[in-house]
């Protein structure tokens, strides 16, 4: 089983989730989080002082899927995900030991 | 109670018709009642609006706790608030204990009263028009004491702030107040016989909070983190720039009491009074976006909220003494003035969060200035020379007295 | 139509001073036409300050609504707000049809009025003062209403909501009501035919209000969460202090509506309640940051509010008949009553968000007390029995009925 | 300055009583004298009111920065507020340099004035009453001005809403103003000469405001993802209604200036006109609510915030003519347009974020409508076809010169 | 060692803190995550258009434990999470190979 | 590759950026946190009663380097996040398998 954590730009988040959702994916995890990376922040003016703000808002999609699954998915978020400018974001993908479904206890591949 | 209460005008009339209601039956009204019956109710309508408008400046307390929540970071709201409101609880308690009577007092010597605290000149039964006047007196107490916690926002601790107010509303504010305006009740200051122009106190309540509010940034330094190692000037944005904007409203709203209340009397003085006012707002609010804009090359809602308010400061004094045309250059200036002196203060690295220094020290100033320059009834080398002693000594006074203040606190 | 309207005020003028004008021509005018003019001037400022005043009054609808927002969890803000909204709306409709018909219609019995319903007793070209009148009362009406919708914050069904403020705009307060103040216009209730001294309504208004909270809140039980199993109190912070803040200030500005308006009059009188009613909340405001720092050791901003409230409905009652000290006293007192209130009532798990209870309720019947205590005119043993009488009254009736109410919806 | 400020009203009185106090001597007060007095005191209530007034229309500029700011996104809540200031303040100047005189200068042909620009009907020392009515008149073109910002809300380039508010507040609002109220003042429209009823302006500022509003949101098309390619509607939820439902209870308290003050004079033709006012903002809150729920089985909000506002529209024409009961049908009527409406316009694709074509445009409408219906006065076909033909023409001149207005910029 | 990683609903939080006391947990990190699974979002009305809300707010908690603590953890988590209802989320588990105290520079074992 | 993950004190944020991009790391994602462990969170008064807020706002500073890298990047963030009060935080190293530049569609140690 692989975690697959991606990236991405926010207003990206529907075309990769219709994505995911086309190959069945029947769940993910979904957080906000402020990347840093070649694209720069952009600056501001406040009552006369400027300032920067370097960090850029982006979303980070957690999925856990079976090994087989892995390739399918990084595919179509490399798909759906990208403008071709900087910024775009990563895909990362690690090693899962096991995962359990609270409600039923079940536990791995038929947990998720 | 309600019901008697209620009845009491309707006597006064009776009262005063007396004569006529007689007449009613047997022709007796007699002129010389109706004459005190016509002073009677515009002395009743000079009630109402005197009251009314310090209830709208009464309500600026709310503009100024927006203002300052919103320019500041959402951790500090709170603890702005607290302030906001316990300095206008000090101030009308202790501008009642000692205040009034310091600023509006007898005074043989024109540089403080002696009597009148605790509002001892008004006994049951006695003319209430000392409450009246005491009413709208109190709220302008309040506001050149808030004015002074925009400045030091985000860094003072709450009780050095709890003193603080209720020194400026006890002795800084009323005595100098008393040296421009004690004559409008038992004082009489010596600024005012030299014919110092401050109509709604562009000085005395403006210029002053703003110079107190100076020495405090002063004496507090800059926030941590506002100044780089390297010295370079690092923004804080404030949190909720709505909240900023609903208080500019509030606080603009607030200024149609504040200087047209100014009066403290019910007659057609009030419609110049509130075209200026308004005038004035607009011109600053809109010079003040262009010069950020052509500084900046971005449209600065912070330096625009701002160019509003130096506008109303800066017709505060000569609102009723210039004309429409007058106010729109007073005002467009004071625009200008304000960004330049919000640069000029961050350069200087005396960290002021919501401009307060630039908004009311300054154009305070400017503005007690342009009540000489702009003059209805022409100015004069005295005049303008006047209006010069006035600001310079509003300067030396809040100054030095609030430095000392804060140093001791 | 504007243009002709417009004309409408000269056209008065110009029939009362008809002889006047006349005369301008051949000498004319008389002292019976003046003494009518007279009349109807002071008659339209009347006009102008109960309405201003009901402007302010009807603004502390909003202050309400910020205060219970700020007050409560941000998921409840959209409810809470539509509460507020809501019952300002049912309240001014329902006290129209059938509220200010039993308040204040003629009654034979001195329990409830018969007649007035949907404004009967205006017909056009009538005189208009009852509309006036009505503004002013339907506002006061929809205070009470609104009062109770803090305590049940956060756990009350929308709909059960819209019923309860139905009745409450149009049976609980109205009668109760008229028995205090249906003497100011055809009614007559039995409680002020013994002298009951409520100016402005500590009792009528906010104790009613307080003590149908806390049936609501008796009967609703308290929020999940609020209390451990082993029954330790559980602080469920408010989300949004500016909000609760700004919303105090608007109450405070609305106060200087809802006490010196309560003389339904311009004219003096009015100075004295805008000075009692400032001095008696900012001391409250003081001694409940006072209190509850000596009491918890840290600065209670929301208690600092609460204060604020407590010494604004305290003081309602005795505006008009107490001095400016007695006002500062009845504000502090009532600033430290508040404290022990809210701390009492979530001791006996009367879970009450906002602490409307303990603010109108208790603080009411402490205001309502004080009238008596400290009454300008002197105090008696039958004054003081009065109050005690109208006190219970209002408990009674008012938490009976409610609770009856609450468990029937 | 102020002192001798504060003595003008005194030496007015003294002057004009002259004989009194003389007579207080010598017994020789004359009855012109008084008669004199009694004009000049009716006429400063008259100044105060309509003051007070304008200060609470200008408050609803907050009012429409709250609205907009809590019904769009946080994202675009700073550039919402800028908006909003800057109308006001640009439509401050424009219409003092141009708009009035447009407006309610002398006309020969009835289509629009050529005198009065920059206020120069003021001279130092002449009858201020021009000012005051100025005053009043401005807050009412920076009324319809801003109206428009909502339904262009999070999509408008800056500069071209800063040009857009001076063309609107200059000659668009001016023009089709003095057709239906040059005669106010030295104007004479052709509208008003048919006997037009608009009495505060459900069609003058508020209809023409929303057809304005319209042509923008048509030329600018819709928010980026408004609408999905398979052409659904998707809602772009407001990020804080509490502000929005806080701006709501600033209109409504703005209201109780804008109906009411429009007598621009103090008397008791304002009674009934709060009354009014307020009926049909509570009827057409429930109804809004009420229909709302009927459609999708929930309680919505924002809709009842837009039926308080589109009852406040309809009756700000007929408020001064019709009764109470009329008003509560006119507001409930308006209540149910306003649901219906705001679905019809997101049916068509036309994008409104706030609703304010909906409200004032249509509910403008229908308020003008009422007027002919409901007219105290009775109705009849004539009267019923000019308020139409009023409504035509303000959708044609509104909408069209809009239109070019937006193709242009 | 092992991270352990919760996906459970907000409410639960407190539950499942007191559990893990009770297994001598010391820490913990949480944060707020936005859920897409089986169970759907709910659908609201704004100013007369509808619209769905298809994320679920969630709790993400991650806990860093020795091995030999993974299944007592697990445990605790499945029984005070479980509401027994769909969206009662996740646990997932995963290698870490090194902690670090920052305080101390601690590492390993001792660090956690 | 491999993930190192920190918990750091919010204030301390800059002085870690600082230090990696000294290092030349190009990119980081961070999000932020409530922390619970030995520091203990504060109590507050609400309108008269006493509640504790348990929690502690931490930041999540979440980097992605090539194993050579990794001891350098913990020493950076040890150095530069260390107050050497409690609650200073953790660092955990992870594997990650593989990373993709979703702008490029580039692969592994190129992605990063
Ligand atoms: N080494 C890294 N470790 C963790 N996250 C990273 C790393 N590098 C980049 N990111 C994340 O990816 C986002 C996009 O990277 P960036 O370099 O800006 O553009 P691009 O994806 O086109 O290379 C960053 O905002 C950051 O959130
Ligand atoms: N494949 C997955 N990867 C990551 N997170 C998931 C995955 N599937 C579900 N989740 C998380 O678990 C939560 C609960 O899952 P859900 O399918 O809604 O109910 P259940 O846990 O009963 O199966 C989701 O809201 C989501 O946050
Ligand atoms: N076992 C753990 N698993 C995950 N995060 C932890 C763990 N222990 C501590 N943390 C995180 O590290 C932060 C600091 O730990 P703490 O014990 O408070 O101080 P110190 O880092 O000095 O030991 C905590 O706030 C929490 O966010």
């Amino acid at each position: 089983m692989k975690k697959i954590e991606a990236i991405i730009k926010p207003f990206k988040l529907e075309e990769v989730k219709e994505g995911l959702a086309g190959l069945g994916i029947s769940g993910m995890t979904v957080s906000e989080v402020k990347g840093f990376g070649r694209q720069k922040g952009h600056s501001e003016i406040y009552r006369g002082a400027e300032y920067t703000v370097d960090f850029v808002p982006k979303i980070k999609v957690e999925i856990v899927v079976e090994g087989s699954m892995v390739d399918k998915v990084i595919g179509v978020i490399l798909a759906q995900a990208k403008t071709g400018q900087i910024g775009d974001g990563k895909v990362f993908v690690r090693p899962i030991e096991n995962a359990y479904r609270i409600r039923t206890g079940e536990e791995g591949r038929k947990a998720i | 109670m309600k019901k008697i209460l209620r009845k009491i005008p309707l006597l006064a009339v009776i009262l005063l018709l007396f004569p006529l209601l007689a007449w009613g039956a047997d022709e007796t009204a007699s002129i010389a009642g109706n004459a005190e019956a016509i002073k009677a109710v515009q002395s009743n309508a000079d009630y109402v609006w005197t009251l009314v408008a310090a209830a709208l400046v009464f309500f600026m307390q709310a503009g100024f706790a927006m203002v300052e929540t919103g320019f500041t970071r959402a951790k500090n709201a709170v603890n702005i608030l607290m302030k906001n409101l316990m300095d206008f609880a000090m101030g009308s308690i202790f501008y009642w204990a000692i205040g009034f009577g310091l600023m509006f007092g007898v005074t043989t010597t024109g540089w403080f009263g002696t009597s009148g605290f605790f509002l001892s000149d008004f006994s049951p039964g006695g003319d209430p028009w000392v409450l009246a006047f005491w009413m709208f007196q109190a709220v302008f107490a309040a506001t050149a004491a808030t004015i002074v916690s925009g400045a030091m926002a985000e860094r003072t601790k709450f009780i050095s702030y709890l003193i603080y107010s209720a020194v400026v509303s006890s002795l800084i504010y009323p005595i100098f107040g008393g040296w421009a305006w004690g004559g409008l009740f038992h004082g009489g200051g010596w600024l005012e016989k030299l014919g110092f122009i401050d109509f709604a106190g562009s000085t005395v309540v403006h210029s002053v909070g703003g110079w107190v509010a100076l020495a405090g940034a002063i004496v507090l330094g800059p926030r941590i983190g506002k100044y780089t190692k390297d010295g370079k000037v690092r923004a804080i944005p404030g949190h909720n720039l709505p909240l900023a904007a609903l208080g500019v409203f509030i606080l603009w709203l607030g200024w149609f009491g504040f200087n047209p209340g100014s009066t403290t009397a019910a007659n057609k003085d009030i419609a110049m009074i509130f075209v200026n006012t308004n005038l004035a707002a607009a011109a600053g609010c809109i010079l003040a976006m262009v010069t950020s804009w052509l500084r900046f090359k971005k449209f600065d809602v912070g330096m625009s909220l701002n160019g509003a308010l130096a506008g109303l400061v800066a017709i505060t004094s000569p609102c009723a003494s210039v004309t429409p045309l007058s106010s729109v250059i007073i005002g467009a200036i004071a625009g200008v003035i304000v960004v330049f002196a919000v640069l000029f203060f961050d350069m200087i690295k005396i960290d002021d969060p919501v401009g307060a220094i630039s908004v009311h020290g300054v154009c305070g100033a400017w503005g007690t200035l342009s009540a000489g320059i702009f003059n209805i009834g022409g100015t004069s080398v005295k005049i303008i020379g006047v209006q010069l002693l006035g600001i310079g000594t509003a300067f030396a006074w809040a100054f030095t007295t609030a430095f000392v203040m804060f140093k001791l606190i």
